[in-house]
């Protein structure tokens, strides 16, 4: 442990912090000018064979050093491998108008986003495994509902759907983009919904 | 969204003293101040002199208002809470039913306590090495995003966002909310003296007419006013009621015209 | 070097490359389902003791693991980093009473400060991933509560929330106790929310 405290202990320490935090391999002469007038390279030797049976490898190439996981353990820890894509803006406000109305059929939630919505994104939403279908409405033409799943709430971390914050609550936190109402003249006072 | 940063230092206290009257905008809301105030007296929170303390909010409160600094009503407000309990303090407690000046200046301190112990773990819980400026993640995290148990990467701020940004503009695209003038209409300002023809005693002023609530400064009241001068010209040039000015710009009076006499 | 094909050190190793190659904290569950029966946490424990005098540290935070760099070099790694623009006074504020008393309502934030909450505030912190909304409190309104996310404990270095500066003086004095009851004094009164 009296190492620690030596000086180049400490260089190896910066070292494996810079080539632990940044996005890109960094070039030796980088490295150099961020540690001073001790030689680099012996240093990152050191470290490369401190690291050179671990999970975790120093590598060299083009003369930039990376950290990278060890090849060996390539199979294990590419299964699984999902690709995470973006949700379309479409994607998150119908799923946020589920949340907040379901029960609801598509129309409505046409009505509410006051553009159509597209097959693909009801279907985006139920393969993601956060909405489903509900009980038909018992109206004319029977449309389906849809509600939102317990993977949902797991999600957004979430206990119960009574745990979303309300309108007011939203414009209290500022998420609520509003217009200012002005007074209106007497006489002319809109009626609430 | 750009209120919740600003140049200033969480952790500056703000200048103690004379200097406070500088920088009203400086403190978070009357509490605060107290609170700068209590410091002064370089005692522990528990001992300090609600007296003395409310001496000081006060002095504080008029010398403000001797400058014709805004205040907000809060520290009105808090101003005159002190005044009341600083008699309390001062006399004998007379009504044994309510809370004892004692209580009031103990909740006062404890209430000074609770918000400097806040303050002060704020400015430890900022000073702590913090990711991303003394602590660093992996930026380059591999090409291996084994626990995408969920395929897509939305927070539940994403979600609720979403949601404010339909409701703000479901708000704006309500036919109701369209912003209507603060202006009071020439129509309106007929028919409102047309129905009150009947009622008014005989010769009235005009500016007793006006409807309450929008008296005082301003455009809207101008628009009342204005409204209602061009709606009396309009009315006597209907023929409906009497106009009397005694001298130029003297109070203009009016009353209603009289069956079977003539025009003014 | 024989040690490296022994099982529990290649356990070791997979986990050094899953943590290491993940930006965010990973939960001890979701590492355990990684490696199969061999119980995750004296490995983890195992593989943090390793690190701990390293340039970079595994640490625990509200349940996840991850590295990070070690925080006494965070003077020579910070000038990389662009400046984080500075949080004002009453969202440094509103951080600690969200920290300190959760779940706390927006009306005992004010009750605690004196003052309303500026919209934004709460914004800005959930932007930061700090706070989240969390159950509503089974009072008359039903109010909505503020909680700290897993990542305020990651951002600050924090284990779990009883190791926020100072907390158990504050309880000890009875500062954290929202029951308190006081006389209504100005600016204090708990609004409705």
């Amino acid at each position: 442990m009296t190492d620690l405290f030596n000086a180049d202990t400490q260089l190896v320490r910066l070292l494996e912090a810079i080539l632990f935090a940044s996005a890109d391999p960094v070039t030796e002469d980088a490295l150099q000018a961020r540690i001073g007038p001790t030689p680099v390279r012996p240093l990152l030797l050191q470290l490369e064979n401190l690291y050179r049976h671990r999970g975790v490898n120093l590598v060299a190439s083009g003369g930039r050093w990376a950290f990278r996981t060890a090849p060996d353990l390539g199979d294990q820890l590419r299964t699984e491998v999902e690709v995470t894509a973006k949700l379309s803006r479409a994607a998150v406000e119908t799923l946020a108008i589920v949340a907040y109305h379901q029960p609801v059929t598509r129309a409505e939630i046409e009505a509410i986003r006051g553009v159509a919505t597209s097959k693909g994104t009801l279907d985006i939403l139920m393969e993601a495994g956060w909405i489903r279908p509900g009980r038909r409405r018992e109206t004319p033409g029977r449309p389906l509902t849809w509600v939102t799943t317990p993977h949902f709430l797991d999600h957004f971390g979430l206990e119960s759907l009574r745990d979303l914050p309300g309108v007011d609550d939203l414009r209290a936190a500022g998420l609520l983009d509003k217009s200012t109402p002005l007074p209106t003249l007497p006489g002319l006072e809109v009626v609430s919904e | 969204m750009s209120d919740g940063f600003d140049e200033s230092s969480p952790v500056d206290e703000p200048p103690a003293g004379e200097a406070l009257l500088l920088d009203i905008d400086g403190f978070e809301g009357p509490i605060d101040l107290l609170l700068t105030l209590a410091r002064d007296q370089k005692v522990d929170l528990t001992r300090i002199s609600i007296l003395a303390l409310a001496e000081q909010f006060l002095a504080f409160v008029s010398e403000a208002r001797r400058l014709r600094l805004e205040l907000a009503a809060d520290y009105l407000v808090m101003a005159a809470w002190l005044a009341y309990l600083k008699s309390r303090l001062l006399l004998p407690d007379p009504q044994p039913d309510e809370p004892s000046a004692e209580m009031l200046a103990a909740a006062l301190t404890l209430q000074l306590q609770r918000l400097e112990a806040m303050q002060g773990v704020a400015a430890r819980l900022m000073a702590r090495p913090r990711l991303g400026r003394d602590r660093f993640g992996r930026s380059a995290p591999e090409d291996l995003p084994i626990f995408a148990k969920h395929r897509h990467d939305l927070s539940l701020y994403d979600l609720l966002k979403a949601y404010g940004d339909i409701s703000g503009r479901q708000a704006r695209q309500s036919p109701f909310t369209i912003p209507v003038t603060e202006l009071y209409s020439i129509e309106e300002a007929v028919a409102r003296l047309e129905a009150m023809l009947g009622r008014i005693p005989d010769w009235s002023y005009l500016s007793a007419l006006l409807p309450g609530g929008w008296r005082g400064e301003g455009v809207k009241a101008r628009s009342v006013l204005a409204s209602n001068f061009v709606a009396i010209l309009e009315l006597a040039k209907a023929g409906k009621v009497e106009l009397r000015q005694d001298g130029a710009f003297a109070p203009i009076q009016l009353r209603a015209r009289r069956d079977g006499e003539g025009g003014t």
